[in-house]
């Protein structure tokens, strides 16, 4: 390119008459799951616009589950496809299409959560009104009344499309597009809790505060690959890699502020800082819902950037992951030992969980692919099981997360402390739970891989959580009820379906992880 | 025009919008940083697209465009509320979550 | 000091006997031992309901088994003198790779001894208990224990394997431990049953080792498997074995310097110090050593070591036995004494091991009337012990003073009491191994002399030096009559087993038998050795039966005061054994919480440490965290760079 | 060919009590347990029906076989199949669990104990947990076997945590890391196994024959084997991994502790011997020396703190160690008659422990509770029977002869012996602290003068005795007649020997050319 004094016009001209501008032809089945819940979004926010304050709750709730299982069945019946559309720019393929199913699953759990309504005693979990100042007069009289903001619905439908476009997106741009449309309504979502409201608002600044920012370097990374590959496609960038193997420092320079915007959203050592404290502020059903599927999605992102775009060069980006899986899990976990507030002490947790399937990632083959998928299933299940948990868990003045309330739990409710003790035991890799299966996968493919050193420090990480896992369990059933021991609210039907699905699903995978296991090892290859 | 010069000056306003949220503390500021950060980005998308002769990074810079002001919307609406309860936009005074 | 090689030993060595199969009244052997076993079960597991019956049943299971003994020995007696050896297998026992070990019986000449020695003294001793503890609440337990004794003695004397001889052996320690701990409520009692079982673990550790060492040498622990293929083992591994089995013996026969425990066993009810620690138990390591005999045959130095041993014991015996005050101590001692004759006459081969059965024999009956007179005594004079608190005791006991008489002469070695055939034959083949050996066994016979004659003195001549509320009685009849007949025994046996019974040609197959070449005539040793239980006698006499006898013991002179201290034994185990055991088991306990438990606590604690330090990083600053995400992304990009260079 | 699913059917039924037991009504403890013992006397039966019909004289390695694909992703199945060893032990667990549950009758009840679980929950666990252990012994799939070796783990953590003493949750907390770390080792090393065996065969599996008959290299052995090794070594325990068995011990109930020390710890050997041994058999011979060492300082280590102890608890645990000292020295000497005899050492440390800790129990019940051995004198005088039992129990672990524990020791220093003379010799001093410490123990507490505390103590009831009788029946005929045992071991160990390939010594004379270990 030395075309520098070329003018213009002149050079619109020219890519007009060589490159005729195609309009991309776009098969909308494959692409009919986001379709529909982005569709969804839109009418949600006319129902916010036209309907009758009365009737917006019932309308919302059948929009979003219906959406949700609709989308659901769309993705069922993409089942096994294999395709590229709108120019390339979209894959649908086998890890996209299960872990989409996953997302839509994860999300219908988290619509239950948010949906639930009987366990405060003034209405759901998020605030009545979010512009109402904390503790003002015109808050209590929302309150009162009854109001709900029924605006999360739209939020909510618009991130879990965001997900599923993050899941399939084959390009940088939209991959960005993606990240934004999850992200944006997340940072609102974590600003909406009922109660707490300070914290609730804190952990929503610093959320959009630093997913922003980590979005910039994503986007600044793009230009760095655009300007060196000419290309955003990441099949465009994989041969462009093979072309020209020298002149690699742009690349490097982009790959590595790219995967800074991945691993911020899959909260990995050192870009983790805002996992702890959004975790903590947001709504538990948010948290819950965020905890399971953010991740599942920027893994998936994160897969696919590394395996299509950057199969190449994976000599050079395995070393630097294989140091941040390292620090993810020994930080989390070591870290998490330490806490006070069960949020809190899940959210470091989570941040170990990730560091977990980064050896799946560093892996680099089919099988980590497979294990990492495995992982993310059973990982979001048992995450928003116990978050279900954490919701149910109350005192006098919402939940009650520190730890020192659970002390005893076991007596006051012998079944919700079982289920969480499942969550806990499946979290710390235990047989017979899901999270063992995963671990197994995840361990298996490093060691086949040849990063026993990894796996090894994996091992001693697991080690270091079991510990903090275990602790609740103590708490909940080797302790006496005392008088700061909270008690558990009986929920709805729909928490109560979440967490019997969130339990089921922990459990069934530990005993029967085949079927799963089998989808997600015929589905371990990228389209490109 | 070097369209190479024109890389550098997006990454000096990169390095100049992420030093700025690192050292202001309104949160105004530093959102409009991190706003800096993103048209360095598509400042250096438009660059490329010159030197690479194909149209993507336009159409990618005005994409980001639109994404940028979808999160102005969403950005200003958390501060002011955090600066409505708390009369303040400093980025530092929220500090209850820690640890 | 001994001069012999291993052709001279061999000399007189028995070949091994052909083993018959168990007929007629000899297919019973099992019976036995089942018969007091059944008691001893019976008993036990009975409870209360048996307090009535129990004992006499327990009478009549030993006496059963005496009668079925002596039906045997009669059988035995019918055959020829090369069909007396037979064999009752009944079962694979222990068996794993190579190893076989059966539950399996030998009755031979040597064992055949035995059980009439432990039926009838153990019967005799059965019904004197009927007496003795007729007012004990627990009396049951006392006789269900002295059944089980009886049982796993018969048990070690059948055994045809050495592993079988090991549970019999460590069985007769159990009821040991039992019957001296029998009054458990003394403190005294149990430490001293504790004692007895450890010490004689350290001598079963010997035992075991022995077995090993037999099995990867033989690959058989069999007897005759082991003694028939003695000859085809090089002495270095023989006399390991032999020194194994030493200590085997020196443990569960009270020998130096594993001695310490019998002195204490006196803590148990008399019958228990007449059956088991004088008559039959603590004989069970000469039976060892004469059943052995193929291996001593061929491995002088364990021989050797056997002499020595047995030399030593037979001074500190004597020693001990000359200070003691307390009747039954000084018994004890006496036993020690004895026994170490008998051990020392094992180790001097085949001109001993005869000599060595014959005097376990007659003191077997000898010492167990001894003790038994002993336990008349206290029983007449409140179960004090202090021979300094009896004195002019003849005439108020004339029975025991009689059948103790009987015992006293017996001991000493005056003809023509049963003691004085086997002692004199012992002294005998001492001289023809070495006069330095022989002189020193006159020696300890004299000293023999000297402290029987003390205690005779003491307790029955002299002032009466009895308590107030002493009024010594003669016992029931069902006492006194085993007392008479033991000192029919200790009277009679001797000659009777020598000039009738053939002890010498009925033991021969078995354990070997030459000849005396001694230098000196038989003539002049008993003369010499006379001579010295004599002086002896004298001595013990003048000083205590002619002097006044003082309540208070005196102080005494350096050795008395040692012998009162058991030659320090005790002291020695307590510093170099016991204390430093619990130094060390204290040390380890402060490593084990210290150092292994502190290093898993530690590392927790490392862990929770570096979490409190850590999460401090998470200071709540958003402007903080975006600072180490610009750090992390320096730090991607530098690891990036650097891999590429590299 | 057999083919009634012995084992499924063995393990199915517990469980199935487990949840019958688990959702009777709380206010219904009686029934729990009566529910809880019928259902363990019935898996107790058919235990031994199944022994009935096992063929001691079968060729092939595992009876009563069972396979079925369980996750063909990683060549997992579920395969079940049994043999010698895995039989005597299958058998333990099944007799200690109801003499457990008769044992512990009272243990849990809510007016007696400070404990924050219900009656109910406490036999349901016992259940779980037999079911767990029949698994454990007869999985030939390794991954089955550990994902039962790893499962125990929870039951015992709740009975411990739930059932124990003032400090149980510290000691379950402790147990439960402890034996994750060793867990997670594992995990990680099996992990490897199977990878090694895909690149050896092409398809990884974890069927236990398969990977026995590959030809691993050296080197890997000896970092597969570690990780085995020291996650056996921290259940077995063996020094120095021991540091959680006194916590535990001392704080868990009775039956908890007869069956966690008695049975559960058994796994650690018998992983040894079923896993470490045949699948790395040059690591193993390379390791030997060192586990020797661990072995030989176990022994004397925990006898020796165990003579300093003031409470019985710890006691026993400090005396456990010792024991799995000698278990483990009888498998780590590559001789026939040390294998078998590790075995019967098992089956006999099993029963004694039971004895010890259900004997020690009962008196503690009858004192408050307290495992303080200066807490009790004379008790001989007010409780005969129970100190006979006592007596009894000690005399058990201190292996007297006529005893299973002497056989099953005796067996093990004579295997040292043939491979190692000086080790066998040393380890035989053993015994001899062995006794001072169980008669220090049996001396202070049981003899001496009644201490006025303990007037009017009662002593054992009916269905005290009806649970300890049976332990130290099986003791005492198993000390005479332990044919029974090493008919099925012998056989087993033999087939191990020519797995692993070493031959017994010979002996000097009569070496025989064909070892039982080599005959087919």
């Amino acid at each position: 390119m030395n075309s520098a004094s070329t003018s213009v016009p002149a050079l619109v001209g020219r890519f007009a008459s060589e490159t005729p501008f195609e309009l991309p032809v776009i098969d909308y089945r494959l692409i009919l799951p986001i379709l529909i819940i982005l569709g969804a979004g839109v009418v949600s926010v006319l129902i916010e616009a036209f309907a009758p304050r009365r009737a917006r709750r019932p309308l919302q709730l059948v929009l979003v589950f219906v959406s949700l299982i609709a989308a659901f069945i769309a993705v069922i019946d993409l089942a096994k496809t294999q395709a590229l559309t709108a120019a390339g720019s979209i894959a649908v393929d086998g890890p996209a299409l299960v872990m989409q199913g996953t997302l839509l699953i994860l999300s219908l759990l988290g619509a239950m959560l948010m949906a639930e309504r009987t366990l405060d005693p003034s209405g759901d979990a998020f605030a009545p009104r979010a512009s109402a100042l904390p503790g003002s007069e015109d808050e209590k009289q929302f309150a009162a009344r009854g109001y709900l903001q029924t605006e999360v619905w739209s939020l909510f439908l618009f991130a879990v499309g965001g997900m599923l476009l993050f899941t399939v997106a084959n390009d940088l741009l939209i991959m960005f597009v993606a990240l934004e449309v999850m992200s944006l309504p997340l940072y609102l979502l974590a600003g909406l809790a009922r109660r707490r409201r300070l914290l609730s608002q804190e952990a929503a600044m610093k959320y959009f505060i630093l997913g922003a920012f980590s979005s910039a370097f994503f986007l600044y990374g793009a230009a760095l690959i655009y300007g060196y590959a000419g290309s955003i496609d990441l099949p465009a960038i994989a041969d462009a890699l093979s072309a020209k193997p020298s002149e690699s420092s742009l690349m490097l320079i982009g790959l590595g502020m790219l995967l800074v915007g991945l691993l911020f959203k899959i909260g990995a050592v050192p870009f983790h800082q805002w996992t702890p404290d959004v975790y903590q502020g947001a709504p538990t059903p948010v948290t819950g819902f965020m905890a399971a599927t953010v991740k599942i999605a920027a893994f998936v992102a994160l897969f696919r950037v590394l395996y299509v775009g950057f199969g190449g060069v994976r000599w050079d980006w395995e070393p630097m992951l294989w140091i941040v899986a390292i620090l993810t899990m020994l930080v989390g976990s070591i870290i998490a030992v330490t806490q006070t507030d069960i949020k809190r002490m899940l959210a470091y947790s989570s941040i170990a969980q990730a560091g977990f399937i980064l050896v799946g990632v560093v892996a680099a083959s089919p099988e980590g692919l497979a294990g990492a998928m495995f992982y993310l299933v059973t990982y979001g299940f048992t995450t928003i099981g116990a978050f279900a948990v954490i919701m149910l868990v109350r005192d006098g003045n919402g939940e009650a997360t520190h730890l020192s309330s659970w002390a005893g739990l076991a007596k006051r409710s012998p079944l919700v402390a079982t289920l969480f003790a499942i969550f806990m035991l499946s979290l710390a890799g235990i047989p017979l739970t899901g999270g063992f299966i995963g671990k197994f996968s995840v361990f298996t493919a490093g060691i086949a891989a040849g990063d026993t050193s990894l796996v090894l420090v994996a091992v001693v990480a697991s080690i270091i959580a079991a510990f903090f896992y275990v602790r609740v369990i103590v708490l909940m059933f080797f302790s006496e009820p005392n008088d700061q021991t909270a008690v558990v609210v009986i929920p709805s039907v729909f928490t109560t379906v979440a967490l019997a699905a969130a339990a089921t699903i922990t459990v069934v995978l530990g005993v029967v992880p085949q079927p799963l296991l089998e989808l997600v090892a015929h589905a371990d290859v990228f389209v490109r | 025009m070097n369209p190479s010069n024109v890389v550098i000056l997006s990454a000096i306003l990169f390095s100049i919008g992420a030093v700025g949220v690192l050292v202001r503390r309104n949160a105004i500021i530093v959102f409009m940083c991190v706003e800096l950060m993103l048209n360095a980005a598509n400042l250096a998308f438009v660059a490329f697209a010159r030197t690479s002769g194909n149209l993507d990074g336009q159409v990618v810079a005005f994409f980001v465009m639109v994404v940028a002001a979808a999160e102005v919307v969403v950005g200003l609406a958390i501060i002011v509320t955090i600066f409505r309860t708390r009369r303040s936009a400093s980025i530092d005074e929220p500090n209850l979550l820690k640890y | 000091m001994i001069n012999a090689s291993a052709a001279v030993w061999a000399e007189g060595a028995p070949t091994l006997q052909e083993v018959m199969p168990a007929e007629g009244v000899f297919s019973l052997i099992w019976l036995l031992i089942a018969l007091p076993l059944l008691g001893a079960t019976v008993l036990l597991l009975g409870g209360r309901r048996t307090n009535t019956w129990g004992p006499y049943l327990a009478v009549l299971t030993v006496s059963a088994s005496a009668i079925l003994g002596i039906l045997m020995v009669v059988g035995l007696m019918d055959r020829g003198a090369e069909e007396r050896s037979i064999g009752q297998s009944l079962f694979t026992w222990v068996f794993a790779g190579q190893f076989e070990a059966n539950m399996a019986f030998q009755l031979d000449q040597l064992s055949m001894v035995f059980v009439l020695l432990i039926t009838v003294v153990g019967a005799l001793i059965h019904v004197y208990s009927l007496g003795y503890m007729q007012h004990d609440p627990n009396r049951r337990k006392f006789f269900g224990y002295l059944n089980l004794f009886v049982a796993a003695m018969l048990l070690l004397v059948l055994a045809n394997n050495y592993l079988l001889l090991y549970v019999g052996w460590e069985g007769v320690g159990l009821a040991s431990y039992l019957l001296i701990g029998f009054w458990q409520h003394k403190p005294s009692a149990a430490a001293a049953a504790k004692k007895a079982f450890i010490i004689n673990r350290v001598g079963d550790v010997g035992l075991s080792i022995a077995i090993m060492v037999i099995f990867v040498t033989f690959g058989s622990v069999t007897f005759d498997d082991v003694f028939g293929q003695a000859s085809e083992v090089n002495e270095g591994t023989l006399t390991a074995i032999g020194l194994l089995l030493l200590l085997a013996a020196a443990g569960k026969s009270a020998q130096f310097p594993l001695q310490a425990w019998l002195l204490d066993a006196m803590e148990g009810p008399t019958p228990v110090s007449a059956l088991i620690h004088a008559a039959t138990m603590v004989t069970a390591g000469v039976y060892l050593i004469a059943r052995s005999n193929a291996i001593y045959d061929r491995a002088v130095w364990a021989a050797t070591a056997v002499v020595v041993v047995g030399l030593i014991t037979i001074f500190m015996g004597a020693i001990i036995g000359s200070a003691k005050d307390d009747i039954k101590k000084s018994l004890a001692g006496s036993t020690m004494s004895q026994i170490g004759y008998m051990v020392m006459a094992a180790g001097l081969g085949p001109i001993g091991y005869v000599f060595a059965i014959f005097h376990l024999l007659t003191h077997g009956v000898f010492k167990a009337g001894l003790f038994l007179g002993a336990g008349s005594v206290m029983h007449g004079m409140n179960d004090n012990v202090n021979m300094r608190r009896y004195g002019a005791l003849r005439a108020a006991m004339v029975v025991t003073f009689i059948t103790f008489m009987a015992g006293y002469l017996a001991i000493i070695g005056i003809p023509p009491f049963s003691g004085f055939w086997s002692k004199d034959e012992i002294i005998h083949a001492a001289f023809e191994r070495s006069p330095i050996i022989g002189s020193l066994a006159i020696l300890a016979a004299g000293i023999t002399g000297f402290y029987m004659t003390r205690m005779v003195a003491m307790t029955f001549f002299g002032k009466a030096r009895w308590e107030d509320d002493a009024h010594p009685h003669e016992s029931p009849k069902v006492m006194t009559i085993p007392l008479i007949i033991l000192a029919l025994g200790s009277t009679f046996l001797g000659m009777a087993l020598l000039f009738w019974g053939n002890i010498e040609t009925w033991l021969e197959p078995v354990v070997g038998f030459s000849t005396s070449t001694s230098p000196l005539s038989t003539e002049a040793v008993i003369a010499i050795s006379l001579t010295f239980v004599i002086i002896g006698s004298i001595i013990g006499w003048i000083s205590y039966a002619r002097r006044e006898v003082p309540i208070v013991a005196p102080r005494g002179s350096l050795l008395t005061r040692a012998a009162r201290a058991d030659l320090y034994g005790d002291a020695v185990n307590e510093g170099l054994i016991v204390r430093p055991s619990f130094w060390l088991s204290r040390l380890l306990i402060w490593f084990d919480g210290r150092v292994v438990d502190g290093l898993v606590n530690g590392s927790a604690a490392l862990v929770g440490g570096a979490s409190g330090r850590m999460r401090r990083y998470q200071s709540g600053f958003a402007r903080s965290y975006a600072l180490s995400m610009v750090g992390g992304t320096v730090l991607v990009l530098l690891a990036l760079v650097l891999v590429r260079l590299s | 060919m057999n083919t009634f699913p012995w084992l499924t059917a063995l393990g199915a039924l517990p469980l199935i009590g487990s949840v019958v037991v688990a959702l009777l009504p709380r206010s219904q403890p009686r029934l729990a347990k009566q529910i809880a013992l019928v259902i363990a006397l019935a898996t107790l039966a058919m235990t031994i029906a199944m022994a009935l019909s096992f063929d001691g004289a079968s060729t092939e390695q595992f009876q009563f076989v069972e396979t079925y694909p369980w996750i063909p992703a990683f060549g997992i199945s579920y395969s079940v199949g049994i043999d010698g060893i895995g039989l005597v032990l299958v058998a333990l667990a099944a007799t200690l669990v109801p003499v457990v549950i008769l044992a512990g009758w009272h243990d849990v009840d809510d007016a007696s104990s400070r404990t924050t679980g219900s009656v109910k929950g406490y036999f349901a666990l016992i259940l779980v947990l037999e079911t767990l252990m029949i698994g454990v012994f007869s999985s030939i799939d390794l991954f089955l076997f550990y994902v039962f070796f790893e499962a125990m783990l929870i039951p015992v953590y709740f009975m411990i945590g739930r059932y124990g003493g003032p400090q149980r949750s510290y000691a379950a907390v402790k147990f439960l890391l402890y034996s994750l770390v060793g867990g997670l080792l594992m995990l990680a090393a099996l992990i490897g196994l199977y990878v090694v065996s895909a690149n050896l065969t092409g398809t990884g599996t974890f069927d236990y024959l398969t990977l026995v008959g590959l030809d691993i290299d050296p080197g890997m052995q000896k970092v597969l084997f570690l990780g085995f090794f020291l996650a056996f070594a921290i259940k077995a325990p063996l020094w120095p991994f021991h540091t959680w068995l006194p916590d535990a011990a001392a704080q868990s109930k009775a039956g908890t502790s007869v069956l966690l020390i008695g049975v559960l710890d058994k796994v650690g050997t018998f992983g040894m011997i079923r896993y470490c041994l045949p699948i790395f058999p040059a690591a193993s011979e390379f390791y030997a020396p060192v586990v020797i060492g661990m072995a030989l300082i176990g022994i004397f280590y925990g006898a020796f703190v165990a003579l300093g102890q003031h409470d019985m608890k710890r006691l026993f645990a400090y005396s456990s160690m010792s024991h799995f000292g000698f278990i483990a020295l009888g498998i780590f000497v590559f001789t026939t008659i040390g294998e078998s005899g590790s075995v019967v050492y098992m089956i006999a440390h099993g029963l004694s422990t039971a004895a010890l800790f259900l004997t020690a129990g009962f008196l503690m019940e009858r004192r408050g509770g307290s495992s303080v051995i200066s807490d009790y004198s004379g008790v001989n005088k007010a409780a005969p029977v129970l100190a006979g039992f006592f007596l009894f129990a000690a005399l058990s672990s201190l292996a007297l002869p006529g005893l299973v524990s002497f056989v099953g020791e005796f067996m093990v220093l004579l295997g040292a012996f043939q491979k190692y003379m000086f080790v066998g010799a040393l380890a035989t001093f053993g015994i001899v602290i062995t006794a001072a410490y169980v008669l220090r123990l049996y001396q202070k507490s049981m003899t001496g003068p009644l201490l006025p505390a303990l007037e009017g103590m009662k002593d054992l009831r009916g269905r005290e005795i009806a649970a300890l009788m049976p332990i130290a029946v099986i003791t005492l005929v198993l000390g005479l007649f332990p044919a029974p045992v090493l008919n099925v071991i012998n056989p087993a160990v033999g087939t191990l020997m020519t797995t692993i390939g070493v031959t017994d010594p010979p002996t000097t004379l009569n070496p025989s050319t064909t070892a039982e270990g080599t005959q087919e």
